[in-house]
């Protein structure tokens, strides 16, 4: 059957053993203290070489596979560079590269001991350059900080399957910090209580998280889409990837608000952990740069 | 994970597209009234004969038998060749009732009921929801009490669609008057010729009548006529939800993609203008819409709730689509049926079969599990 | 003292002797049996010549006063013609105009047996000319019926000032329109039981009908602020107009919606008025044309 | 109705701007700590001064009993001129314990504290919410037992904004433990020197601390220190609840519009853009609510829960702000504090004081006067 969208066992197996390094080495809580954020476990896992052929010494696994390993990584706001490199290895095999994006005549990153370059955004294009760890600018409210640089001669451009590859990661993650963010909020929601009741028996906490659910699942359904169309390089990758784009970054920020509002005071307070997902969520926007769905033709064009 | 089509799939894709090509309506389809049935059932009649009809019922009763990718294909050149919507008067028979006695009926009832469907030479209408029980089926309150081998049944029905035009009704009553809430109910096939029964049509905000009351006056109604058990008929009536939802959802997304495509092309917008960010949007939800659709056909076959979460989505986005329609186009838009009688008509979206509120409760309810709120 | 928003005794009189005429000849139930709609009633009234100085004629009152009762007006859905009449007795004292708007290249207004003449929305501007009722084409489902013919050679065009009064009467009216809207949707919802309690305790509704609430107080609160501004011809009656002209036809259009949802079913039948409403708030949104914001001074520039 | 400057109005506004002009502090207010406090506190003494402090404060108490007209024509001076946010830790005390102790002060309570708030010698902060009762007030637990002529303070409060470095605290406990819900509750100075007190600093998540925790061990209070009757704390409350609302808003709302025209100017939109179109109604939202703060400033004094609707409408606009330049502005707003940093912290509009979804149940409830729901 050439038309499936189960799930394989290969890809429930990495997933499971995903969850394991995660909860062991990622766990969200570990932001709290500011601990120092390696890529070693990851590394270790095989997460950069997932999709490269066993014979280029990667895993022999797809983009599919590797997508749903980003939602993993999204709702354990896994360090941003692992999203980075894991695009890098894409334009440089052995590249391990921090996260960023251009303003005016600079390149703002965000460094990481184990990163020697950094995966730039420049409008529609990524650029991976050589880039070390200057003095950094608070962002965010201190939860991120910047290094600062003019842009780099010395810097390769990503091609155009590269590029898509981009927005398929990229919106795996910005996925999964939108399902971590309503989950966070649903788990609060039903142990919170007010006037006599968990906050979960409301109609507007309820429904809040019902359309949260509705936009987490759109954005799923079409990453599995973009991710298959991309992997295939089928004729509407390009259009795909573009609605996921569009779709999933504007959802993820509307999720992680939506979190912070369904904890209320807590919520507003650095004690608890939904504002980190919020504040990933524009990290990866950023990244994920600019799109207009108009320049793809329809898949079915011509009605 | 794979969505390539192969060989065979792309001879039926095209082996659809020729029969469509050549035997779709030119004129396009009546709202509404005896013209809009007669309609339907020469359209539906001219697939039977085509072999394009019950596509998604079993081979074992007169169906095609195709899986969801096939369905799928079929249903994206139909839309393609702009064949009449699937919403039509015949819906109710073929993606409803018909399944729904595939699934539970008896053997004479499966004889007689389903050829006449598929041949377009019966058509159903639906007869649940009742005036003071709309998003409430649990409060149904019309009666039918057993006489000998009869059922006596006297109330109200409301959102009864093409009652006026239809021969028979998926009829929902309590039975069992002890019984209390979903207990106690009984799924009867009821002949809408039959004495005692006054049908009473409602216009709709977009100046058609699809809908009508029904009252009951000791309708005698043979007790031959229950489906599944006495008194069992919340499950029958439960069985066919997620079938109508699954098939019913393909061809009523490629419509709604390709009215997005419509607007586009009409409104013309310059790139990085207000209209053109919003047409973008348009185009990625229905990018979006079409993934869930071909989700929930090719992979949940058995988690029946999960159709909320789809189903509110094309709700949602079927009136964003013709509320944007209305802002871009302006005046000329008021006076052109293709836009101002499609915008009234989706406001049936989130109310019709349960309000978006209601199926927000159910998505909580269900699918994530929150807590019900208490009971008053 | 100079600055004062509470209403006058002589805007409570009009507005109470409105209130009678308008229960009396304009009930919204007229509508559903298609009742022939004259604008008699109102110009008896002296809803055409309210603002006009006595010694013209006039009543005397100023566009503070007529924006209020076109207020009362739109909740009760009055014939747009009584709009349309108000505005072209700016350029014509004794005109007695439809309601209409261009469309490429006709021209569509809603005949009336009482109107010789139509006052035509044509992008920015309006224009006044002889129209008479010629074949109809059904619009909105039916509920209104159009007029078409090419523009007139024979028009006048509204001046500046008029432009603003129109903002500010079509304003209004939409004003009352949402009220009308919510108001039916508020009675249904106390009435209506579903799950064993009234609808409207439900807090999906009642949220909504806060949001419907707040947005009728914002468009109220920004009428007064310009029609006052409009009639005393201060420098930001355009910055206000605008404003003013931006949220209404929005808020009206969403509370008309609204109320049809939290109608239900029988909200989307014809037996039920909350249509009717929605109808309305296109047909003015139509008249009311396009605004941007952003070509007026703001008020206190520069900060 | 009438919105006209007299000859004398414009002359206060001339007079306002002038000193506003030659007095407002060049550097930016620091965010939090002791400097925060420093900052402020100079600056209200600087207008205390300049007879600018307490301008809607009766005479009789050392304030400028201005008209609600004036202070409009002030505070759009004030913000204008760029002047410090009027949301300091000044703020509680001008606008709530202030106008509480003016209105249900003892005359010793007066004397002593109110020349003090005015010449920016105290800080107060509130002591309402509790970290079981956010919403609910009615549900406060912490407690004040009579002994002798003290009150032993224990239990604890959250979301005490500026607790670190406030002198004085308004603090609502319950001193009737017979009682429930909204009786038995006493409104009491409590002086943050006090033995037994621990102050627990949280930090938000713009990563500045404005809220705290505070602890109230054995925490003995004179009597003397109750404002209004023992037990008649929850109406001692609610009493200045309308000039909180009234007053504070009109600077906060000049504050917005400032924001809306900056971010205007800063992007530059090409007209008929999308962001052209955002902006637009961004404008539009603002002036309407500018119409709707003057409307409650200059006709309603005394309907006090209108104040629900501007205060929404507030929270949501403030938010919305912010939300389209972090939008707008893309990369460049996330390490520009002006954008990222007031992004942040406007998520507490929709959460301090009651939040949204409260604020909509009260707006239904008590001007809509729709039902409530049936309680657990």
């Amino acid at each position: 059957m050439s038309f499936d969208l189960t799930p394989s066992d290969d890809l429930r197996q990495i997933l499971d053993a995903a969850q394991t390094m995660l909860d062991t080495h990622y766990p969200v809580a570990r932001l709290r203290d500011g601990s120092d954020d390696s890529l070693a476990a990851l590394d270790e896992f095989g997460a950069f070489d997932l999709a490269r052929p066993d014979t280029e010494g990667g895993a022999g696994f797809t983009l599919v596979e590797e997508a749903h390993l980003h939602v993993a990584l999204g709702r354990h706001l896994a360090p941003p560079a692992a999203l980075a490199t894991a695009i890098a290895r894409r334009i440089d095999p052995t590249a391990t590269a921090a996260l960023g994006f251009s303003q005016e005549d600079a390149w703002l990153w965000l460094p990481q001991p184990d990163t020697a370059q950094a995966l730039i955004r420049v409008g529609n294009g990524l650029t991976l350059a050589p880039a070390k760890a200057t003095e950094t600018t608070p962002a965010l409210g201190g939860t991120y900080a910047f290094a600062k640089a003019p842009p780099s001669q010395n810097a390769r451009r990503a091609d155009a399957a590269t590029h898509l590859v981009a927005q398929v990661l990229t919106s795996a993650q910005l996925l999964g910090v939108a399902i971590g963010a309503r989950d966070l909020a649903l788990a609060y929601a039903r142990d919170r209580e007010q006037f006599g009741r968990p906050i979960a028996s409301f109609q507007a906490i309820k429904h809040r998280a019902a359309d949260m659910s509705i936009g987490i699942e759109k954005v799923s359904a079409l990453l599995d889409m973009a991710a298959i169309a991309t992997r295939d390089a089928s004729p509407d990758a390009g259009f795909l990837c573009s609605a996921l784009a569009r779709l999933a970054p504007r959802t993820t920020v509307e999720t992680a608000r939506g979190a912070i509002q369904i904890h209320g005071g807590i919520g507003f307070s650095a004690e608890a952990d939904a504002h980190l997902f919020l504040k990933r969520a524009h990290i990866l926007r950023a990244f994920l740069g600019p799109d207009d769905m108009l320049e793809h033709k329809a898949p079915l064009a011509p009605y | 994970m794979d969505l390539t089509a192969t060989q065979q799939d792309e001879a039926f894709r095209a082996r659809a597209r020729d029969w469509l090509c050549a035997n779709r309506p030119a004129e396009p389809a009546p709202y509404d009234g005896p013209v809009s049935r007669t309609y339907a059932t020469d359209w539906l009649a001219r697939c039977h004969k085509g072999g394009w009809s019950g596509l998604a019922w079993p081979e074992a009763y007169g169906g095609q038998g195709l899986p969801p990718a096939r369905l799928m294909l079929w249903y994206e050149e139909y839309v393609r060749a702009r064949a009449p919507s699937t919403l039509d008067c015949t819906f109710v028979a073929l993606n409803h009732a018909g399944p729904t006695l595939i699934a539970r009926g008896t053997d004479a009832q499966k004889a007689f009921h389903l050829p006449r469907i598929l041949g377009g030479r019966s058509i159903w209408c639906q007869g649940f929801s009742e005036p003071g029980a709309g998003s409430d089926l649990a409060a149904l309150r019309a009666t039918g009490r057993v006489e000998g081998d009869e059922l006596v049944v006297n109330g109200q029905k409301i959102w009864s669609s093409y009652a006026d035009i239809a021969d028979y009704q998926e009829l929902l009553i309590r039975t069992d008057p002890g019984a209390s809430r979903h207990h106690g109910l009984s799924w009867v096939i009821c002949d809408m010729s039959l004495p005692g029964i006054t049908v009473r049509p409602i216009k709709n905000i977009a100046g058609v009548t699809h809908f009508a009351e029904v009252f009951y006056d000791n309708v005698r109604i043979p007790l031959t006529e229950v489906v599944g058990d006495l008194n069992d008929g919340w499950s029958v009536a439960m069985t066919t939800l997620a079938f109508e939802r699954r098939t019913a959802a393909l061809a009523l997304q490629v419509e709604l993609s390709v009215k997005v495509e419509d607007l586009i092309r009409l409104a013309d917008a310059p790139a990085g203008s207000a209209t053109s960010a919003r047409l973008s949007d348009l185009r990625a939800e229905a990018a979006a819409l079409r993934a869930m659709t071909w989700r929930t056909a090719l992979r949940e076959p058995d988690t029946p709730f999960d159709g909320s979460l789809v189903r509110l989505a094309f709700a949602e986005l079927a009136q964003e689509i013709h509320r944007a329609a209305m802002d871009i186009l302006g005046p000329a838009a008021l006076a052109d049926p293709r836009w101002s009688h499609d915008y009234l008509e989706s406001f049936s979206e989130t109310i019709a079969g349960g309000t978006a509120e209601i199926q927000r409760n159910i998505i909580a309810e269900r699918i994530l599990a929150m807590p019900r709120e208490p009971r008053a």
